[in-house]
């Protein structure tokens, strides 16, 4: 039970923890803790264990053993599956054709917070930052990258499909018309 | 929000009206629904009406409560009373679905106390492997996407934008009292309907001058698609709904059994 | 060796690691990989340790077992995650039981605006965005997340309490209790 404690603490905490701090969240002295703590040492050398116990200038910490190492490279090597959901193509039409946009910008168009759609974007370098706008708060202003453009082939943004400013136009023409229709009547 | 303190309690009108059965110590599938009206009303008469969000909430449920009590108050046609259905159902099948929700919440809140006792620890991979990032195949995720598809999904976007700058809408600022002819209403559109056979939802609303007014236009219609009387369709999504008048004659709502 | 592996990964990564990464980093099929760490996790429920590995939706993450948690808060200050209002909670529940749903029908269900509550709940990661329903204005669809399972200390939504249709009788049970009292009188 003791070494569950002891086991637990250090997990939690994940850097070193001093002997002291140990013995008194368990209420035992310290001669006691270390002798505990050295007894489960020998424990987990064993082979079926993959984290051990290592003593820092009397504190002791968790840590993966180094033979495994090579596991871990493995594991954070193993590419991820990576799809455009179309959370993220919404997003990213939104930058391309708005650009550049803040994240408030973008999240008051589609209607929901978008830190998730954006981050990824950006993790998947197809938007970047691109400055800050100079407004309360200076929010970070979002744009593509030359990476989508190379992915599109294009050479410039201006080669992007027209949508502004006419269509815009159009469509608030449009919403201005119907207004109007309602206020003559 | 600047609700009193005692009514800051209650999420919303179906909160409410819950409390008042407990209090009440009533049947939820026999609810006196004039009683209830009445203190329903009379708590939110108790309600600072400078929110209007808020307020508009509670006094759609009100309007509901008036409407189920007058039609209570109806007496049944005899020959239909095999079928009659309580006028009270569909609010109780609402309230005790809510008060499901909210008991299961309870047992989430428990579940959460629970979790709460459990720790993780933040990754900790080791420095010499941390540099590593890892690579994304930008091309193979792209290579679904076309220029021409994240075009029209912007269109798709920017149209939904200008459907929600409803110039309809973005009037509303007061809530005004005005008499709505329910009634005069179902028989306009059906006129409308007659007159053009085939026409826009958009088009029936031109008429319009206030959201009391759209909103009863579309009780009106959705009523005539229910009894049968006229068959929606729309194209494509974003599409103008298109409603096609398939009677040949105009009925009262009475009729309807509105 | 494997089952060294194993904690070494789930022990390094912190989080929540797929089946599927487990296995692709140990050359082992996911099926026997599935099997070596169930065995493991009974191997943890032991006395003697103070961490046990939970299953979140096909994924698997290291943690402290609840039993600790009076040691744990001894030695160190224990941060409250979020903590979860009545109307918070009421909305989260609607979600995970009706997922995928539009805020439409959350504000049905409640009879009140929750455009505060779904942006709360998106903020605390506990639901995210899953789409758009195929319906005219294409209302975004929401759903619980993997953070939902592991606040909520549940395996996979199977294991959300299980409500209909007996809590359903039960509530007309009580109330037909109560008018049978009534008539009584």
């Amino acid at each position: 039970m003791v070494e569950a404690q002891i086991e637990a603490i250090l997990f939690t905490m994940g850097e070193a923890v001093e002997l002291e701090r140990i013995a008194g969240a368990l209420d035992h002295d310290e001669e006691t803790t270390r002798k505990i703590i050295h007894n489960m040492m020998d424990k987990y050398e064993q082979e079926d264990r993959g984290i051990h116990i290592i003593e820092l200038d009397g504190a002791y910490q968790l840590c993966t053993k180094a033979s495994m190492y090579e596991t871990i490279i493995k594991i954070t090597h193993i590419p991820r599956k990576h799809i455009l959901t179309d959370v993220l193509l919404e997003t990213l039409s939104i930058v391309a054709y708005k650009q550049p946009i803040t994240k408030l910008q973008i999240e008051a168009i589609r209607g929901v917070k978008s830190d998730h759609a954006v981050n990824k974007l950006i993790e998947y370098s197809l938007i970047c930052e691109m400055g800050r706008m100079d407004a309360p708060g200076r929010p970070i202003l979002l744009g593509t990258t030359e990476e989508f453009l190379r992915c599109f082939g294009l050479q410039s943004l201006e080669a992007l499909p027209i949508m502004n400013p006419e269509k815009l136009e159009d469509f608030k023409l449009e919403a201005e018309e119907e207004l109007q229709l309602k206020l003559d009547i | 929000m600047s609700i009193p303190v005692k009514l800051q309690a209650f999420e919303g009108p179906l909160d409410l009206l819950l409390h008042l059965i407990d209090k009440n110590k009533i049947n939820i599938y026999d609810i006196p629904i004039v009683e209830i009206t009445e203190q329903y009303l009379e708590y939110i008469k108790g309600m600072d009406s400078k929110d209007l969000d808020i307020m508009s909430e509670f006094l759609v449920m009100a309007a509901t409560l008036i409407n189920i009590k007058s039609k209570m108050l109806l007496p049944t046609d005899e020959s239909e009373e095999a079928e009659a259905v309580d006028p009270r159902q569909e609010l109780v099948d609402r309230l005790l679905e809510y008060k499901m929700y909210k008991y299961i919440s309870e047992e989430l809140k428990d579940k959460q106390l629970d979790a709460s006792r459990i720790l993780f620890k933040q990754p900790t991979i080791p420095s010499e492997i941390s540099d590593y990032k890892e690579e994304i195949d930008i091309d193979s995720l792209m290579s679904d996407l076309t220029l021409q598809k994240l075009h029209d999904i912007f269109k798709s976007i920017v149209k939904k934008q200008a459907d929600k700058i409803d110039p309809i809408r973005s009037k509303f600022g007061k809530i005004e009292k005005e008499e709505i002819n329910l009634s005069q209403t179902f028989i306009h559109i059906q006129e409308y309907g007659l007159l053009h056979r085939t026409f826009r939802f958009r088009s029936l609303l031109e008429a319009t001058k206030s959201k009391m007014e759209i909103i009863v236009t579309f009780l009106g219609v959705l009523e005539l698609i229910k009894i049968g009387r006229i068959r929606i369709e729309q194209e494509a999504l974003f599409d103008d709904i298109m409603i096609h008048y398939l009677a040949n004659d105009i009925i009262q709502m009475e009729g309807a059994g509105f």
